[in-house]
């Protein structure tokens, strides 16, 4: 009891502090400081349509590097984690009886799945989307697979090889850019294009297939490890 | 121009009441597989209705509308199909009207096979 | 209370579900609860960020339009609290999905999810 | 004038999801609620102009996070069934 006033007087007290807050928020009119310079000179310094994607790329790319480690970092806690014991044969685990016509929509829709998830990071740079966007509905796509047909593995070497191979490349661009452009990871090592078309705005589509196939992989080997573990007794 | 318009709006129209009828189903119906039933059935051509009817209205988008009522095709029914044996398995009563289940003598007839 | 809009409403009712998360965590005692109210706090902490950087009458940050691509910076809304929310949604997933297999590390050494059988640091 | 209305009935559908997410005893519904949270909040980002947020949102926060859930409450079960 003495537990849950306690509970209470302190939600009450950053209900407070929050009220507090909304009450003194004023809507500002326009744009200040730095979100300023990025939309004004964005199109000049960068040439990427979509704003976000030049911030979470370029102005900001530390963070998305720091993202993207963060994400590695979890992902190999987890397989640290769940370390599943491989020696023992997959007769044992008997392969639930599943829909035949989830089986056979789901060869035509995993391919369709992974092209959109491409398409949606290949043109980060020009619409809504982005590498984090097309590496989840990438990892979406294999969890249909995980659920459909489940007699098919995926191999953890390749999951690994692809993930360590853009990881690496997306450090090696940024440090391309201290040598051919202004510091790292700036993406002027590549010219900037015709604005709106897909081979523009300098390196953002390469960091983006990058960081994309990197996200992608990560997050199925993250639900990989736990569809493992559903087999394990 | 006018009548392709006056064409389009129509198939438009016939879609929205197709989709209307299906969520009236969701209500009206008595166990979890007729409002499925009723649902996917209903919505899936009204959603092709509507499509199809957008098509007439402005032709710029013919080639995306198409690809949409593909998917529309693909996943609908399977994802409608995948819930209703979900609930089968899980074992959810039917309605007491029911006639015939013909997945449970399936399941039965490999039980005794084996 | 003149012309309340968007950004307001949504800020209040990212305030309300923040609390309702914190309110989750504190009080739950099922550990898997307490990770769901972790992801509540972390959608209303992301929807009070986004409205920040609303503003009134402007489109969204990115220039499809010829007309957008002249004296942008009075039309658009803030791109950096998106950049940053895009961020923290990604990182979001992860962190969960390692309190769920902690959790689940949990489960398997004491065959519990109640947060009140694991005293082993209470003196 | 109505997407303030719109804004206002998913802000109100969200606290009832929530509440349910986190007072509900049955926890499959829990997390599906937690999960409808995520949606909804991704249509509200469609209304703040953050389309790129709300794909983020509605493909991680709601898609990836209530599967991860899953497997694991998946899992917990079954090792309660094996120990019974």
């Amino acid at each position: 009891m003495l537990k849950n006033s306690l509970i209470l007087i302190l939600i009450l007290g950053f209900a407070a502090i929050m009220l507090s807050l909304f009450l003194s928020y004023t809507p500002s009119e326009d744009l200040k400081g730095v979100s300023k310079h990025y939309a004004e000179y964005g199109k000049e310094e960068v040439g990427a349509a979509n704003l976000v994607s030049a911030v979470v790329v370029t102005y900001r790319g530390f963070d998305t590097l720091g993202e993207v480690t963060i994400l590695f970092l979890t992902a190999s806690v987890i397989g640290f984690f769940l370390k599943v014991n491989h020696s023992k044969d997959d007769e044992n685990t008997a392969v639930k009886k599943y829909s035949e016509i989830l089986g056979t929509s789901a060869k035509i829709l995993i391919p369709l799945m992974v092209l959109l998830g491409v398409y949606v990071f290949i043109n980060g740079h020009l619409t809504p989307g982005g590498g984090f966007q097309g590496g989840a509905i990438i990892a979406s796509a294999f969890v249909l697979m995980f659920i459909a047909l489940p007699q098919r593995k995926i191999s953890h070497k390749v999951l690994s090889a692809v993930e360590s191979f853009s990881g690496l490349s997306y450090v090696l661009i940024g440090v391309l850019g201290i040598i051919l452009a202004a510091g790292f990871l700036d993406n002027q090592i590549l010219s900037l294009g015709t604005f709106g078309s897909v081979l523009s705005a300098g390196a953002i589509p390469l960091i983006y297939i990058l960081i994309g196939l990197k996200v992608g992989t990560e997050l199925t080997g993250i639900i990989s490890n736990l569809k493992e573990l559903q087999n394990e007794q | 121009m006018e009548t392709l318009k006056i064409i389009g709006a129509f198939i438009v129209l016939a879609g929205s009441i197709f989709l209307f009828l299906g969520s009236l189903g969701m209500v009206r119906m008595p166990d979890l597989y007729n409002r499925i039933q009723a649902g996917t059935k209903a919505s899936t051509l009204g959603t092709i209705l509507t499509l199809s009817g957008i098509i007439f209205l402005s032709s710029g988008w013919t080639g995306k509308l198409v690809i949409l009522i593909l998917f529309v095709l693909i996943t609908n029914p399977v994802s409608s199909h995948i819930l209703a044996r979900a609930a089968h398995s899980v074992k959810l009563k039917l309605t007491d009207k029911t006639v015939t289940d013909k997945l449970t003598e399936d399941e039965e007839l490999i039980n005794e096979k084996q | 209370m003149e012309k309340i809009g968007i950004e307001q409403i949504s800020l209040a009712f990212g305030f309300i579900i923040l609390m309702l998360g914190l309110w989750g965590i504190l009080s739950r005692k099922n550990i898997i609860k307490i990770v769901l109210s972790f992801t509540l706090f972390d959608t209303g902490l992301n929807i009070i960020i986004v409205a920040i950087g609303y503003l009134k009458n402007k489109t969204a940050p990115i220039l499809d339009s010829a007309e957008l691509q002249t004296d942008t910076a009075s039309k658009i809304v803030d791109p950096l609290p998106q950049a940053l929310v895009l961020t923290s949604i990604v990182i979001g997933l992860g962190v969960t999905s390692l309190l769920l297999v902690y959790a689940l590390k949990l489960y398997k050494e004491k065959k519990s999810l109640f947060i009140n059988d694991y005293k082993d640091l209470k003196w | 004038m109505i997407y303030i209305i719109i804004a206002i009935v998913l802000g109100i559908v969200m606290i009832v999801m929530s509440i349910i997410a986190i007072h509900h005893k049955n926890i499959t519904l829990a997390i599906l609620s937690a999960g409808g949270v995520s949606l909804v909040a991704s249509i509200l980002y469609l209304l703040l102009a953050a389309p790129d947020v709300a794909l983020t949102e509605a493909s991680i926060g709601s898609g990836l996070t209530t599967i991860i859930f899953f497997y694991v409450l998946n899992k917990i079960k079954k090792h309660k069934h094996v120990e019974e």
